[in-house]
């Protein structure tokens, strides 16, 4: 037994929660920014641009330009883009077996939560708000309409950025359950009736561009107070189940 | 060959006669791509190469129809069944449908996986999907196998037996083996030839009985013994005594200095005398794990 | 027969079935403490019922593929909870304790790193995820330990087998670990290669680490040091020096081979004075089997002179740790 | 009683085989036929058969069903060309064909590469080259599957009802036209979903991206075209349109776009099926396969 007993001591330390963000947030971003990744859901996010266009030169009513701003918008652009980025934050490090080299650190858990997340929105911001922003303006329909587009957007975003980084650190196939929610659970069954409307985020976003365009839309008769915080409060519900999970699962 | 920045192999000259080759190299010594070469899945850049009678650069196909490769990766279809991964791969090798299929069965319980040839490869553990790998490669009836570290992966009592079904296809069917390996150990006791390359250039290249055999001297490790504490120092001491070159390490004495058969005498009569404990005796042999350290170390970066 | 050393090694007793109710089994203590430790996965029994403690120096974990050594390991790092009895690292549990988590350190088995990351940054990022105090300095230094210093810059996603092996080590190493767990560190290294990390884990060992390395190139791990763990389908086989091991093993012969100028005479002498217990013959040898392995070894080297043949080999057959290892989990 | 003496171990075990080996025609034979196996989940558990099923079935219903109404009502109440003409089926089945352009290459393609095999391949007598032909063969048969039966059982169904084109050269010709269309069509896709699935790894994204590219192309060029009323040959570009315009030339009908000339249709068909094609053989020569 060698006297050099490695001093306890002085070697146990923690990392503080902020590092702990930063930390995860560069490597996440590194993680996610991948050429054919951001190549691919630009095309995609055009979509919502040029349909906006092709109404403006039609010069199309109010009516038609937030009906397309919400369903091509709102619908279709945000949700991908933000299951993509937010799925993949931490769902990517857990196929690839390298989040150990995040989850056995002296770090909290929910940090690196936050800090994904935070790193997804990043990427996801940009693609979804200028897209969006953009098919507003073209529609030349005016009317608060790229104001509402703007704000539904960035609510949007909050939400369902943290609500798909749940689906990355719980879901093994994130991306399939991802489309299952946006396309099957948001696309037909939340049209059913107010009930089940109530349990889907595109109503909120809906809401508050009905809010600030005054044009009514079917199911979206939120006030605009529900239609902001309940995301919020749902983006941070998602996150703190995500911390609780990482902490709970089994880590390859 | 020349790839597009580093030299992977050097003006490489090497014949590899029949039988089992054991191919030994430090990483990225070049000897996936020496495989590469012969499989013709690589052109070399100048030089020229010869596989079975037949240059790999221009007739590829009718080649690696006669050659079994085991790939180092151990990656396979998780629901393909060990049967049809095998029966398929000999059809792609040109065999007609029925003889495919009765062949992978022969293969697969000749490499001891009769009962299990129906199940999923998903289901099989390391030990058995690499012997799934070398039923694949004798399956097409090859007149040469090439295995890249066939025991990766293998514990003690499983590398056993895959190296004894290695030595029995070469010993029974008269197919040609080439293995690369990082278990010298094993290279040692399985092939009767071996090619060493370090940094893309022949470092070594011989039968086994050349490279590896005894060299000189004798070595004899004693036990230390609680009743005779001083027993391997006294036996130390009377064949210094004698005159021969005795370089101690613990508790084993390497003696050289005369001809073995007097150094056995010596050490005989000095253990006799001292009352000394014999473990192990024998000539001094060298192995290749002595090659490898020599020039193989010095060429490290 | 003189007296051996008291054996250091121990198996474990014979199953409850066979004598007697066990007495309750002490709660062991040491840098790694498993108690009474199963865990299943659905109805398949990974481990069942292990316990066993670690302290400093280097520890060998052997047993056959799917033994349940990565599942132990994991258990160690508090990657997945056992279902029955507990783990303690350090004194804590590794699981739910945030600090000891820092006291820790793993290399695991499956080889995944951050491939876009070069292999500085990536070393940089797991120094300062450990709240290292100078996350560049250390990390240089760890890569020097392994040997890659010289290649800090390029992206780990382009290293070989071998180079990614040694990043992972070197991660291992930015927190000044008590604890080093390496789950089959040595697969894809070189013989040179291997022998540089050999002598790095002997280095941790002498400096008062618990370091526990699962390998399968046994003649390595022998030279590691002598003691081992062994599991076999979920279960401690045997813990302690493996030499030790192989005498307690009494109920199974040693094979030895004698080269000799006249097998057929040193074997009559051999058998007459009941030194073997069984032997064959070929043109230079003879292959004995002995249960009494030390007076064999005292009196052979007289008797050959006694009655005039030349001794030209002594071989022990199976007492390296390969047969220990093939003995302790045949059959199990 | 002694034996006869006749008695003789056989040594089973391992015999050369001297017979002749099939080459690498062979081999690409047998590679296209696993991966068609493989797509329609024949010999795989139940699961992997789902979707197949729900594609040929959309496919094929309709033709059933207008081969029955010809065949139930007496007389000629319906006029063949009235039901359904050839060209004008494929409006019906868009959906299947589509389904099942997103679901044969990435499984015919993607999986090789993550699953080992491609290494394997490339230590058969198969080369990239090869390998790729043998796959494309694979995705053609398969989509022919959904592009040609449906028709060719129209086909037979008209002729047994009586209501069939009109003389044997009549009835020939038609059989070549359907042939024409369900290559054509067949070809066009398998060059772009085989593209779409060599630039990711992930069956999921490969299967996403192709149906992106389906749905948005008409989108995108209906924008360009209508929305901005810029020249209509901008038309061109749409992919799932194209072919399928392509097969109303083929049966000289002037189609729905009838300002696009029969030549433009078929070159941007030819240019949609050589750039998938490079695509992939440039994704293929550049990769590096870990053995």
């Amino acid at each position: 037994m060698t006297d050099v007993r490695p001093t306890s001591t002085v070697r146990s330390r923690h990392v503080a929660a902020g590092a702990a963000i930063g930390l995860t947030y560069r490597v996440v971003l590194r993680q996610l920014t991948s050429r054919g990744r951001i190549i691919g859901l630009s095309l995609l996010a055009l979509i919502a641009p040029l349909s906006g266009w092709a109404l403006g030169s039609a010069n199309a009513s109010l009516d038609d330009a937030v009906r397309l701003v919400a369903s091509v918008g709102l619908g279709l652009v945000l949700p991908i883009v933000s299951l993509v980025f937010g799925g993949a934050a931490l769902g990517d490090l857990r196929e690839d077996k390298t989040l150990v080299y995040l989850w056995l650190r002296p770090m909290d858990r929910w940090p690196i939560v936050v800090g994904a997340a935070l790193a997804a929105a990043t990427l996801t911001a940009p693609i979804t708000i200028i897209s969006i922003v953009a098919a507003a303006v073209l529609t030349g329909a005016g009317h608060g309409i790229v104001a509402g587009a703007l704000f539904a957007t960035v609510i949007g975003l909050i939400a369902y950025v943290c609500v798909f980084t749940l689906f990355g650190v719980w879901l093994k196939r994130f991306i399939v359950w991802g489309l299952a929610y946006i396309l099957i659970w948001e696309g037909f069954i939340a049209q059913a009736g107010a009930g089940v409307a109530r349990v889907a985020l595109r109503k909120y976003t809906r809401s508050i561009l009905v809010d600030r365009t005054g044009v009514n839309l079917k199911l979206a008769d939120f006030s605009l107070t529900t239609a902001v915080v309940v995301p919020l409060v749902v983006a941070v519900a998602a996150l703190a189940i995500a911390a609780w999970r990482l902490s709970n699962q089994d880590i390859d | 060959m020349q790839f597009s920045s580093t030299r992977a192999l050097d003006q490489l000259d090497v014949s590899i006669p029949n039988g089992v080759t054991g191919l030994v190299g430090a990483n990225g010594a070049g000897k996936t791509t020496l495989i590469s070469l012969a499989l013709g899945l690589l052109k070399p850049t100048n030089g020229s190469i010869s596989v079975l009678g037949l240059d790999p650069t221009s007739d590829g196909p009718e080649l690696r129809a006669m050659i079994g490769y085991g790939p180092e990766r151990n990656v396979f279809p998780d629901d393909l069944r060990a049967y049809d991964f095998v029966r398929h791969l000999a059809e792609v090798k040109g065999l007609p449908r029925d003889e495919a299929r009765s062949r992978a069965s022969d293969s697969l319980y000749l490499v001891g996986l009769g009962e299990e040839r129906f199940r999923a490869l998903g289901t099989m553990s390391t030990g058995q999907r690499q012997r799934v790998k070398l039923a694949q490669a004798i399956a097409a009836d090859p007149r040469l196998i090439v295995l890249d570290e066939p025991t990766d992966g293998l514990d003690p009592v499983q590398r056993d037996e895959m190296l004894n079904i290695i030595v029995q296809v070469h010993r029974d069917f008269g197919i040609d083996v080439m293995l690369s390996s990082h278990v010298l150990e094993e290279v040692e006791r399985v092939c009767d030839h071996v090619v060493a390359l370090a940094e893309g250039r022949l470092v070594a290249q011989g039968s086994m009985a050349e490279l590896a055999g005894a060299s000189g001297g004798i070595e004899l490790e004693l036990v230390e013994l609680p009743d005779r504490p001083t027993s391997i120092d006294d036996v130390a001491a009377s064949m210094s005594a004698a005159g021969v070159g005795v370089r101690r390490s613990g508790t084993t004495l390497s003696v050289v200095g005369l001809p073995d058969d007097d150094l056995f005498d010596l050490a005989a009569r000095s253990v006799a005398e001292a009352g000394a404990r014999i473990r192990t005796l024998g000539q001094h042999r060298r192995t290749l794990d002595d090659i490898f350290s020599g020039p193989i170390e010095q060429a490290q970066p | 027969m003189s007296e051996l050393p008291p054996p250091t090694a121990t198996l474990p007793p014979p199953l409850p079935g066979q004598g007697g109710p066990p007495a309750p089994p002490a709660v062991l203590s040491g840098m790694i403490a498993v108690n009474a430790v199963s865990k299943f996965f659905g109805s398949v029994v990974a481990v069942s019922d292990v316990s066993f403690a670690v302290n400093d120096g280097v520890t060998a974990l052997l047993g056959p593929n799917g033994a349940g050594k990565s599942t132990l390991f994991r258990m160690m790092c508090g990657l997945t909870p056992p279902s029955r009895g507990s783990v303690e690292v350090l004194g804590f549990d590794p699981r739910n304790d945030r600090d000891v988590r820092g006291r820790v350190s793993l290399v695991p088995q499956q080889d995944a790193l951050l491939d876009h990351l070069s292999a500085a940054s990536f070393l940089e990022f797991a120094a300062r995820t450990h709240g290292v105090a100078n996350p560049e300095q250390t990390a240089m230094q760890a890569l020097a330990t392994v040997d890659l210093a010289d290649v800090g810059p390029k992206p780990v996603g382009q290293f070989s087998k071998g180079m990614r092996q040694r990043v992972k080590v070197a991660a291992a190493l930015v927190n000044d670990p008590e604890v080093l767990i390496l789950d089959e560190p040595l697969t894809g290294l070189d013989p040179v290669q291997r022998r540089h990390m050999i002598a790095l884990f002997h280095r941790l060992g002498d400096e008062g680490r618990c370091v526990l390395v699962s390998s399968h190139v046994l003649d390595e791990v022998a030279k590691l040091g002598s003691r081992v763990l062994v599991i076999a389908q979920g279960r401690l086989v045997a813990s302690g020096d493996y030499r030790d091991l192989r005498e307690l093993m009494d109920d199974r012969a040693h094979r030895i081979r004698i080269g000799t100028s006249d097998p057929r005479r040193l074997a009559t002498v051999l058998v007459d004075r009941g030194l073997v217990s069984g032997l064959s013959l070929d043109a230079h040898n003879v292959l004995v089997d002995t249960l009494d392995v030390d007076s064999l070894g005292r009196q052979l080297a007289a008797i050959s002179i006694e009655i005039g043949v030349r001794l030209t080999e002594v071989s022990p057959l199976d007492d390296d740790l390969e047969s220990v290892f093939r003995y302790l989990v045949e059959g199990r | 009683m002694s034996g006869r003496g006749d008695a003789q171990i056989v040594e089973r075990g391992f015999q050369r085989y001297e017979g002749r080996r099939s080459g690498v025609p062979g081999a690409i034979r047998s590679v296209s036929w696993e991966s068609i196996k493989a797509t329609l989940g024949l010999g795989r558990p139940a699961r992997t058969k789902i979707f197949p099923v729900i594609a040929v079935v959309i496919a094929y219903l309709p033709a059933v069903v207008f081969v029955g109404v010809a065949v139930l009502i007496p007389g000629d109440i319906l006029q063949p060309e009235e039901v359904a003409d050839y060209p004008g089926y494929y409006g019906f089945i868009i959906l299947a064909i589509v389904l099942f352009a997103a679901l044969v290459a990435p499984e015919v393609l993607v999986s090789d590469r993550r699953n080992g095999m491609l290494a394997m391949y490339l230590s058969t007598p198969l080369d990239r080259r090869t390998y790729l032909a043998a796959k494309a063969v694979a995705v053609i048969t398969t989509l022919g599957l959904v592009t040609l039966g449906p028709p060719l059982l129209l086909l037979i169904g008209y002729t047994v009802e009586g209501a069939g084109p009109d003389g044997i050269d009549g009835w020939l010709w038609t059989l070549v036209r359907i042939v024409l269309s369900g290559m054509a069509i067949s070809a066009a896709l398998a060059a772009v979903s085989m593209a779409a699935s060599s630039l990711t790894d992930r069956r999921a994204f490969a299967a996403i991206g192709i149906v992106l590219l389906v749905l948005a192309s008409p989108i995108l060029a209906a924008a360009l075209v209508e929305g901005a009323d810029l020249s209509p040959s901008l038309r061109l570009i749409d992919i799932s349109t194209m072919p399928f315009e392509l097969v109303f030339r083929i049966f000289d009908q002037p189609g729905n776009f009838p300002e696009l000339s029969t030549w433009s249709v078929l070159a941007s068909n030819i240019v949609w099926t050589l750039g998938g094609v490079v695509v992939v053989w440039w994704r293929y020569s550049k990769l590096v396969i870990a053995r």
